[in-house]
């Protein structure tokens, strides 16, 4: 993919140093002039960012290769290239749209009224979503290890605050968590470059995929990488910090946390993979993350199904839904081991990505939305809710759809492009878990929907009025992941992959998946789908629901994480040396 | 000779790390940190890097030293109870077992190094003219990888924005840190007088040195943030509220001007970041002269912490149970605010 | 045994040591001190590979020295604002377990 | 004259390295704060002196032997103020109750 010449910056290329730099900007332009300025410029600085990234998509569309921009002046290895790629691109422009979906949302929950004065909350939220802007759009063009390393940092220090935005005792655990957590995965990315810069002497992305070969240092280096990032990342078994974080900041920051910071670490996975190290990484590790992914799939979903607040349902999903997105590391490999499917499984990740980001940020919107107006969110007594909050429900529920798959979503496609690429190499236990984890999907989309439709026994009446542009910006950006798979075709991908998308058989697998998951919801939900909600709490299939809770606690304990997260370095090193 | 010495201080410091990891309390703990960074300084000699052991011994030994011994002091006996937690036997057996297995993999790895050792010092000083400067580290940090520099400007003035972002409700909008009473014509008061002005100097004269010797803007700025603290610590003056506007110009500045000088380079030396021939060593000083009082000031209120204390319903900053700063002769020792704190 | 190799296999001690720090301590501030000592750990095999890459008249890399001073401000960074969370977590509950209470049902 | 200074410069660090162990022997052997601090500040003061007197006739030109003095002078203002800080916060933990 890096086979322009390297030494040059391209046309438009100074755009992306713009990217980067102009959320920054915005950020320490908000601190100088605080109080309603905050969100002034945060404001200001939406349409200018969207707009860059459309600039950006158009430059990238113009040239052939990579847009390349050498910083100073100043060439590899020495100085630092930044560069965009597709997926980069797809990933700065989906980034900025879920940002000014979330702006919009946030305005009536941070936005200041006149005269009034600055508060805590207003100021951390607004300059620290541009610094998370900030931070990824470096993040995705940037083309150097350390700098990475820096962006991780800057990332992890904006999403921390946002945690604990609430300022209570249980949220400020959780952001200790996060952070500690955060901390060891930084230090051992930061290991991993290091080996490397002692094996090949440079830093920069390109110049490495040139010279690093499969020897020790680099399993050594990959394996450490890895690791650090999937805790950045929180794939299960490493979600240690991720429900309590999301399920309980306020909402304008769960969908920051949830759609964008953990995109960051796991995009940074996806080059190491796939453009730095294609030639070390190899299948069976490959099996690894996957399996992790699987396994991520199956606790989370279970465990969401489990859940009695709907913020909490979420943020399982989540765990759930990170671990889909790493289905797509064995699907680049052929049946002989050797990565040929590169292109399609690397589209279909960014894919993926793209679509939990909005689709995400709107369920969480919208979970936040019916606390707002509800003054809680417990499942069992949400009925009535979709009379009540009619964009809000339809923004959860056109989430939950896009998440699962329906036609035309982005994850429709996405999971389209794995199907195609596990069926090409021979990995036909991956099409189970796929199908599988869309059914899950479909489990808490039934889940919520038959409560929120529900009969209340006694009218709601007491409403607390929510913003209506909030509830739009939520369906927006819940609307937008349902349609993505046709700007998908618009724009890089081609578009016979949809032209069975309404066929008969696509509907009779999306039924089956919807049947499947309302017998899932069923037989793993805390009370009965149907029943009274006042019903005495279930097991769940034979215990089998308690025992997965009781698992996931488990795992989510400092130590048993802390133990996860070195075997998982040391398994992967170990497959990767064996190869 | 040099092999024993270098053997001695590896030995000794491994037994510091080890010590300091299994010491029975917190405070045990940081004070052994203390001293392995000071011990952390001198390996840095011994590998060729006098900037960074300067900066390791600033930032790392010093700074990050005291905000560790200052969290211990306030940890209101939590040890006890998060001790009950503590790991059992089986898992630190099986933590010690992975650890040691990362430590000999990566043993393997540093043993299987390629010879010779790749290298970007050839590159490096036949560039560096370009660039103005005689230290090939500031030239590193101010022109080959410029962005890196930006970054961790920016990366301390959002980990500020995160540590005010914990303030609680109540206390936002006042002063960063605890109060500090002591007696102004008490020892501390006296070195809070006598020490600054020639720490200034020496901030200064390190900042200047860094151009061309070790030495350089964060080895200064974290002096000069000192300064700043010890005026503090003695009750000489109060750190601005929050929403001071010369305290934000001043967090802000560094990287503003630093990114201006960047765009800058974009219209007259055709890259951002770049520096137009025979400019680079007078657009460089710029912008450490800018990052100096952002480095500073960031740097000391990190140390500070959030507002904590409650002002606008107490009335005046440091109404609290304590009588006024000029009335308590005997308790000259720096004493927190007691009304900091409480839920 | 050259002075950067010895350095070098110090530092992956120091990881080693860190690492066990960060899983068996159980209180925060602990796992704080451990952190920062993996951190130097890292740091100190960065600082050894820098030496051995000394060439072209220089006493080590100077680009390994220049990143180090900066991956030692973020170190610090981190470490103020995790400090600055704990004692905001503890002055708000008055205890710095990082388990979770048990669940209600 | 060279091998003079020489041995001047030998015997003072000698000597200088004899008060700081002497320092640190009764910082560890003292019984209280009191005495320990004693031990320390006198010792390492005038271990201090005599160790930058040595190295003086050893440094090149008046900019580094004034650095030296710089030094010295400053660890004993350092050492002077926190000594008496550490002192009045022993007495007062003893007088309270």
């Amino acid at each position: 993919m890096w086979a322009i010449d390297l030494w040059m910056s391209t046309d438009g290329g100074a755009l992306l140093a713009a990217a980067v730099l102009l959320p920054f900007v915005g950020m320490l332009l908000g601190l100088l002039l605080g109080g309603r300025w905050l969100q002034r410029v945060a404001f200001v600085l939406m349409p200018l960012g969207l707009a860059l990234a459309l600039a950006i998509t158009a430059a990238w569309a113009n040239t052939e290769g990579p847009l390349v921009y050498l910083l100073g002046g100043w060439s590899p290895p020495l100085g630092i290239a930044l560069r965009a790629d597709g997926a980069a691109v797809a990933m700065l422009l989906a980034v900025a749209g879920v940002v000014c979906g979330i702006g919009l949302f946030a305005r009536a929950d941070f936005g200041l009224g006149p005269d009034a004065p600055e508060s805590r909350g207003a100021f951390a939220y607004w300059l620290l979503l541009l610094a998370v802007w900030g931070a990824l759009n470096l993040v995705f063009v940037s083309g150097d290890l350390f700098t990475l390393y820096v962006a991780l940092e800057l990332l992890t220090f904006a999403g921390v605050p946002l945690v604990c935005l609430a300022g209570s005792g249980e949220t400020l655990r959780a952001a200790l968590r996060y952070m500690l957590f955060a901390l060891c995965g930084s230090v051992l990315y930061l290991l991993g470059a290091v080996l490397l810069y002692g094996g090949y002497g440079t830093l920069d992305m390109p110049l490495l995929a040139g010279v690093v070969q499969p020897e020790p240092i680099a399993f050594a280096a990959l394996a450490l990488m890895t690791a650090g990032l999937l805790a950045k990342t929180a794939l299960f078994p490493l979600h240690i910090w991720l429900p309590p974080a999301h399920g309980g900041a306020p909402a304008a920051a769960s969908a920051v946390l949830s759609a964008l910071v953990i995109k960051g670490s796991w995009f940074l996975v996806l080059r190491l993979w796939l453009d730095v190290m294609p030639g070390v990484a190899s299948a069976q590790a490959a099996q690894l993350l996957a399996g992790l992914g699987a396994a991520a799939i199956v606790v989370g979903s279970v465990v969401a199904l489990r859940q009695q607040r709907l913020k909490l349902l979420v943020a399982y999903s989540t765990v759930a839904q990170i671990g889909y997105l790493f289905l797509l590391f064995p699907m680049a490999f052929d049946a002989a081991g050797d990565m040929v499917l590169r292109d399609l499984a690397a589209s279909a990740g960014v894919l993926q990505a793209i679509a939990h980001a909005t689709a995400k940020a709107g369920m969480f919107m919208a979970a936040g939305l019916v606390y707002a107006a509800l003054g809680h969110d417990r499942i069992d007594d949400l009925a009535g809710a979709a009379r009540a909050l009619p964009v809000a429900v339809a923004a959860f529920l056109v989430g939950g759809l896009a998440l699962m798959g329906v036609v035309p979503s982005g994850a429709y496609l996405a999971k389209k492009l794995l199907l195609a690429s596990a069926d090409a190499s021979g990995q036909w236990w991956w099409t189970w878990v796929l199908q599988g984890g869309a059914a899950f999907t479909a489990g808490y989309v039934v889940l919520v929907a038959l409560r929120v439709f529900a009969r209340p026994a006694t009218p709601l009446t007491e409403l607390r009025p929510v913003s209506r542009l909030s509830q739009w910006a939520a369906l927006g950006l819940a609307v937008a992941s349902l349609l993505l798979s046709l700007a998908a075709v618009v724009g890089p991908l081609p578009a016979e992959l949809l032209a069975k998308a309404f066929s008969l058989e696509e509907l009779g697998t999306m039924l089956v998946l919807f049947g499947a998951g309302a017998l899932l919801a069923a037989a793993l939900a805390r009370r009965p789908l149907l029943g009274k909600p006042s019903s005495a709490v279930r097991p769940g299939l034979g215990g089998l629901g308690t025992a997965f809770e009781a698992g996931d606690r488990l795992v989510r304990q400092w130590p048993s994480a802390m133990l996860a997260l070195l075997l998982v370095a040391g398994t992967c090193g170990w497959l990767l040396a064996r190869a | 000779m040099t092999t024993i010495a270098s053997g001695v201080v590896v030995l000794l410091l491994l037994w510091l790390a080890l010590w300091t990891v299994v010491a029975r309390d917190a405070f045990l703990a940081v004070a052994g940190f203390v001293v392995y960074g000071l011990l952390l300084a001198l390996v840095w000699v011994r590998l060729a890097g006098i900037d960074v052991a300067l900066t390791e011994a600033a930032i790392g030994g010093g700074l990050t030293g005291a905000l560790l011994l200052g969290a211990v002091g306030r940890l209101r006996g939590t040890e006890a109870a998060t001790a009950a937690e503590g790991a059992g036997a089986g898992t630190r057996a099986l933590a010690a077992l992975l650890a040691l297995g990362v430590t000999g993999a990566l043993v393997l790895g540093v043993l299987m190094l390629p010879e010779p050792a790749p290298t970007l010092a050839p590159l490096a000083v036949p560039a560096l003219p370009a660039t103005g400067v005689g230290n090939p580290i500031t030239g590193v940090l101010l022109a080959f990888r410029a962005l890196d520099t930006l970054l961790e400007a920016i990366v301390l003035v959002i980990a500020l924005i995160g540590v005010w972002s914990f303030a609680p409700d109540r206390a936002w909008g006042g002063r960063p840190g605890p109060l500090y009473r002591a007696d102004p014509q008490g020892i501390l008061a006296y070195l809070a007088r006598v020490l600054p002005p020639l720490g200034i100097v020496i901030g200064i004269y390190l900042f200047w040195a860094g151009a061309d010797h070790p030495g350089g803007k964060f080895q200064s700025a974290t002096i000069l943030a000192a300064m700043w603290m010890l005026v503090q610590m003695a009750g000489l003056a109060d750190t601005p509220r929050t929403d001071n506007r010369a305290l934000r110009f001043g967090i802000v500045i560094g990287p503003l001007v630093f990114i201006a000088v960047g765009v800058l380079g974009l219209f007259t030396a055709g890259a951002f970041l770049g520096y137009p021939e025979g400019w680079a060593k007078p657009l460089i000083l710029v912008i450490e002269v800018a990052l100096l009082p952002t480095l500073a000031i960031v740097l000391a209120l990190l140390m500070n912490g959030p507002p904590a204390r409650p002002w606008a319903s107490a009335g005046a900053p440091g109404a609290g149970p304590l009588p006024g700063r000029h009335a308590i002769a005997s308790r000259d020792r720096p004493t927190r605010s007691s009304d900091e704190g409480g839920t | 045994m050259s002075v950067e190799t010895l350095f070098a296999l110090t530092a992956c001690a120091l990881v080693g040591i860190g690492l066990y720090g960060l899983i068996a301590q159980p209180h925060p501030l602990r796992k704080l001190v451990a952190f920062n000592i993996m951190g130097s750990g890292v740091f100190v095999l960065f600082g050894a590979l820098a030496k051995r890459g000394a060439a072209a008249g220089l006493a080590a890399d100077p680009v390994p020295q220049a990143l180090l001073i900066t991956a030692i401000v973020v170190a610090f960074a981190a470490t103020a604002v995790t400090v600055a969370l704990l004692l905001r977590l503890i002055e708000s509950t008055d205890s710095a377990s990082l388990a979770e209470p048990p669940a209600k049902d | 004259m060279r091998l003079l200074l020489d041995v001047f410069s030998v015997v003072a660090i000698v000597a200088g390295a004899v008060f700081y162990l002497a320092g640190t022997v009764g910082l560890l052997r003292f019984p209280d704060a009191y005495t320990r601090l004693h031990a320390l500040t006198k010792a390492d003061n005038l271990g201090l002196v005599l160790v930058v007197i040595g190295l003086l006739p050893q440094v090149n030109g008046v900019l580094a032997g004034l650095k030296l003095v710089l030094v010295w002078l400053l660890v004993m203002l350092s050492s002077a103020a926190v000594s008496q800080l550490i002192a009045r916060s022993a007495r007062r933990q003893e007088t309270r109750p």
